[in-house]
């Protein structure tokens, strides 16, 4: 497998579990006894990507400086994948002046023009966007490319079809990825989607389109390798819907109880103990390195949250400022 | 005293749990009612609107759907067309712009573009409103885009009765009807709460007529116009403000349209005194809307200049300082009414 | 062919052909020496179908009273095919109070509630609200189907993708029908469409996709049976792409400048006189029958042209009514 | 006197031409400026925007799209995002339902939701207005639903002039800018001509300030506070009302946002009378806004009543008297003036 780094895609993901772990934690610290969505020092709607660590890393593996990410309301995984700086990040979900957008975003609206990375909390809206990027980066003259990242249940979308249309037509330098949960919040992808594959749906516009299943890292690094390495030579769009996993709930709170029989086999099916099952068995791995691996992940994520909480907040003025450039 | 004698405990419930109510009542009467909406199903409404449904009803009458508001929608009125009564849920208000077209352009104006010879009678509800840091795309009312397009009844109840009988005319109606609730007075225990969104409610049918204003609070120093979860404020700070001494008159509009201008006007002919509280935009919307009422009427009405108090034109920032610097609370409110009386 | 009734398909495209000839001729009467567009009797814009009638006939003769039908800004055709009656449709084209709606729809509005009959000047919004009329049909016990109608352009826009998706989800008694004319206004298929049938997208949602070519109307009548067939027998929803022709401009006034070579030949690709040599050549037609089926056309299509313009307008007070119900 | 002191033949164009020329004057001064639309190619724009644009710049630059609008817009967004500064057409402002979200939730949020981060350097333009039976899906203005929404600048232009200079300002503006242009003020040979819709203007760049009221005619009786065609008309009004003795001063808006209060302010304040004509719908919209602005200054400006000539709140019907029935015609804004002269 080409440039495969192994131990790089584990800590990646282990990285991003931490720091989603944590979160979870802070989220829930300050709105007990009961869950209060506006209360707390993180508040309003929380979508983390525990089980879908995969996808982001798997992607973000092949992409350089300069190359784009548009990410959907569940955004973690790729904004950190794709080297999104994590104590601005965390800032901005704490809403403070030291985060990506001076907390005006939040956790649904994380921007960072110098990694071109944005994301949008309007479902598949993200993707006509990557579209836009990618036109750039063809007129400037540059090899780059734009990953456009959605859910299964965005890809029933309008804003799914147009795009994915425009960039064939167009030889955009376009990925679309399709993170497959199987939920769409309660929704379960057989109530939502006809078909069973959305590959298929990108040959209805001429496009190569690849599904990855079990939550593979290295298959998601290898489909991921040959989409992008299409798009940056110039040879057009692809789709890669990956079969991942929904950890957690739809967002923090989420009860989850029509989630049914699914919810009893889902810590069995975390990618993340599996892939480190892979590595020890390949000797790349020694308990000691799981250790010290998760370790220094949570001294970044201890950081950034040591960032966040220290930085300062907003004030009402502040919200008037930026409406117009 | 026999035990039936003594009067039942009155039942309270929560604005959630009375939207629900209105719509099962209409779905056991006229079997042409039916739900439609992402996870209004086995979830019960992301804001509790369709609680307790899917259990009595069933995946044949209370639908999941895809995420596809343009398709569902437009399948709602297409049921309407052919005699259905769809209640039809958009998530929150924020997502119109995936859909606008099929609301705007067909929901509104097949009945006037078919010379009245079709009809559309379709209940289109959706939350709206902020607080509680969900950022400037899931935050929004926009009542004010809805009301300036012909053709849709717009209604906003502020209370558990209202919301409840509002309901229940609304799937009555033989007009589409977009019916926006405030996830704030909804009641939910995952909010912060306002006793206000906890009342009594009877169990049974009735029906709040659309287009008529409520005199939520009587008052002869200053009126407030006002609607929805702000209804809720206005009528916290006149509580507040009476003990300073000032009577402030609440309007409950429940209605943009039809708009009940008389309820406005014969209010503001006894106070003065006008203050518009309004959670959508400042500009081009409601606030305006009701300056125009006034003026045109009399601008000689108004004893001390006009005065509102909305959303500055500015997105809906995430951190709780910044959002709270941009909503019309309870303490924006009272500064506001004061600066009136002085 | 099961059915088939030759002369009657013939006689159905003549009516047509004879109906958007004799509005191409009034709507010009009054706008010359140039064309005004809101001047004249018929004012505003006006997509006529000439060329098309193999599509809306070819599918129209299955269909019974019941079966609806969602058109878009180019309707006449459909409408005709479908039983809406020429004089109340032709007076609500001159904006007359007898007019299907008392002439405040025009000629993109056309709304006949007793065929079930509606159309849309907004690309692809039809195909959703055919999924309802097809909901209730289902709903309502009935073995009645929905037919949704738009242009290749239409194909493009996000609602055909939510209503394909739909429909096959929900195992609806629909059929898109896609009439491909080539352009969409001056936008050819090519600089449209990423790929070259409609058909392959029907894949994606697990649905039949069947493309006509060659503008035959008994292709059509076949493909169409079929597809309605399979639709009431509760069987689900089909595509079906229709090659056809745009004969004259997108709306009348279009000079057409953008068409380059295409309209050359587009007199020899005429549908109604190749349908008539064929008729001619299996004994089913005689020269004289040629001009008694004109004749009975022109006759029906005077007697319209003479309702409308012999009926009230309406008045400015009239345009208050029918806001609310 | 030699030829060249001779000032040339003052050069007249329409209103299309000045907009397309405006453009071409920024193409060619920045490679980053492109056009993206339906039809804007070959054919030059439904109604003439980008005429002659496709000859000088090629399909590259001007670049025809499918009926995606939901995908160009969103493509606009990004590209303007990564530094270039597209210029978008939608046909009709009434399609803006199909792509509403990128416009109102990503177009227009995206600056500020980054804290001021990124930027959306783009101008989306689309025609607006009725008046030549296009009934209720192609009519319509629609400025108020924009104005309503932060985020967005709004040019409204009414004569040649203003349309090439508010074009090349909303090509330079760091902003999102939408430009309405109405289709019968572009002085296409195939509509309703009024003479307004083509004038002298300057071959060279020059820019129309956005955010400046232009006072189109001076006045002292009454004020009327209008944009776009209306504009037109309110001037041939104006002209045939002198002769009445009645002097009308016209407020040209040219820009909803920002919108310039202290133009419409000073007029209101010398003629204490004050008409607004709006094309637009009448409720929540422009004249509201308008009635807000006065009356929260000083509601005792006004001697007379406050007046609105806009659309009922109806959509617009098909048949000739029908449409000119809701219109704000001529007739209709002379006899307002006269009213309120009485
Ligand atoms: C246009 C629109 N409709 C609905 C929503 C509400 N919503 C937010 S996330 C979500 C489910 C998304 O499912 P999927 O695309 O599968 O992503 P996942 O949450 O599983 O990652 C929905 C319906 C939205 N944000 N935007
Ligand atoms: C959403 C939307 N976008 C654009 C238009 C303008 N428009 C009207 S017809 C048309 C071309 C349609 O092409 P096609 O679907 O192929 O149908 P045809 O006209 O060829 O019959 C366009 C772009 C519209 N009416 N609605
Ligand atoms: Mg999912
Ligand atoms: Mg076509």
């Amino acid at each position: 497998m080409n440039e495969l780094n192994r131990l790089d895609l584990y800590k990646q993901m282990v990285r991003i579990r931490q720091y989603e772990a944590r979160i979870l934690q802070e989220y829930h610290a300050d709105k007990s006894p009961a869950w209060d969505i506006g209360a707390g020092l993180i508040p309003g709607e929380m979508h983390l990507s525990a089980g879908q660590e995969p996808a982001a890393v798997g992607v973000c593996a092949h992409l350089k400086k300069g190359d784009a990410i548009t990410a959907p309301h569940r955004p973690h995984h790729f904004a950190l994948a794709h080297g999104v700086d994590m104590n601005a990040m965390t800032a901005e979900i704490y809403g403070r002046l030291t985060g990506l957008s001076h907390g005006k975003g939040g956790h649904m609206h994380l921007f960072d023009p110098d990694n071109h990375f944005s994301c949008s909390g309007i479902i598949a809206q993200g993707y006509p966007v990557a579209c836009g990027q990618a036109m750039a980066f063809k007129r400037q003259g540059t090899d780059h490319v734009a990953i456009a990242v959605a859910g299964e249940g965005a890809a029933n979308q309008g804003a799914f079809h147009e795009s994915l249309n425009l960039a064939a037509l167009w030889n955009l330098p376009v990925v679309f990825v399709i993170e497959d949960n199987d939920w769409a919040i309660s929704v379960p992808r057989s109530h939502s989607t006809a078909n069973t594959s959305n590959a298929d749906r990108a040959l209805g516009y001429g496009m190569p389109g690849v599904r990855v299943e079990d939550n593979d890292v290295e298959a998601v690094f290898e489909a991921a390798g040959a989409a992008i390495a299409r798009a940056r030579n110039g040879d057009g769009p692809s789709l890669l819907e990956i079969h991942t996993l929904r950890l957690w709930g739809h967002f923090e709170g989420d009860a989850q109880a029509y989630r049914g029989a699914d919810l009893d086999t889902v810590n069995d099916r975390d990618p993340i103990p599996r892939y480190a099952a892979t590595l020890t068995e390949l000797g790349d791995l020694t308990e000691d390195d799981v250790a010290t691996i998760a370790a220094a992940a949570d001294a970044e994520v201890d950081a950034a949250i040591e960032f966040a909480t220290s930085s300062p907040e907003p004030t009402a003025a502040d919200a008037l400022d930026h409406v117009f450039a | 005293m026999t035990a039936t004698e003594t009067p039942a405990a009155a039942r309270r419930i929560t604005t959630a749990k009375a939207m629900s109510e209105g719509i099962a009542l209409e779905m056991r009467n006229d079997p042409n009612v039916f739900v439609m909406g992402e996870d209004v199903g086995a979830y019960g409404g992301i804001f509790g609107s369709t609680t307790d449904l899917f259990d009595e009803f069933g995946s044949e009458r209370v639908i999941d759907t895809p995420i596809s508001e343009t398709g569902f929608i437009g399948a709602g009125i297409g049921a309407a067309v052919e005699g259905m009564r769809p209640v039809v849920e958009l998530m929150f208000i924020d997502f119109y712009g995936v859909c606008m077209d099929q609301i705007t352009n067909h929901m509104a104006k097949i009945h006037y573009e078919s010379g009245g010879n079709v009809n559309v009678p379709m209940v289109l509800m959706s939350a709206v409103g902020g607080g509680y840091s969900d950022a400037a795309q899931h935050s929004q009312c926009l009542w004010g885009t809805f009301a300036h397009l012909p053709g849709i009844k717009v209604v906003v109840p502020s209370n558990p009765y209202d919301a409840k009988g509002l309901m229940i005319s609304a799937i009555r109606d033989d007009n589409p009807v977009l019916y926006l609730f405030h996830k704030g007075g909804q009641g939910l225990v995952w909010m912060e709460k306002n006793p206000r969104s906890i009342a009594e409610v009877p169990e049974e049918e009735f029906t709040v007529p659309i287009g008529k204003a409520a005199v939520a609070r009587e008052g002869r120093d200053v009126t407030i116009v006002t609607l929805s979860l702000s209804v809720q404020h206005s009528l916290d700070v006149a509580e507040q403000l009476a003990s300073e001494g000032i009577n402030v008159e609440v309007v409950d509009l429940r209605s943009l349209v039809p708009l009940d201008t008389e309820t406005v006007l014969a209010s503001v002919a006894k106070t003065g005194r006008v203050l518009v509280v309004d959670e959508d935009y400042r500009s081009f919307g409601l606030t305006g809307e009701i300056a125009a009422v006034i003026s045109e009427h009399d601008p000689g009405m108004l004893t001390k200049p006009f005065r509102r108090l909305a959303v500055p034109d500015v997105p809906i920032p995430y951190a709780r300082p910044l959002e709270q610097g941009v909503l019309p609370t309870r303490d924006k409110i009272a500064a506001a009414v004061r600066e009136l009386m002085a």
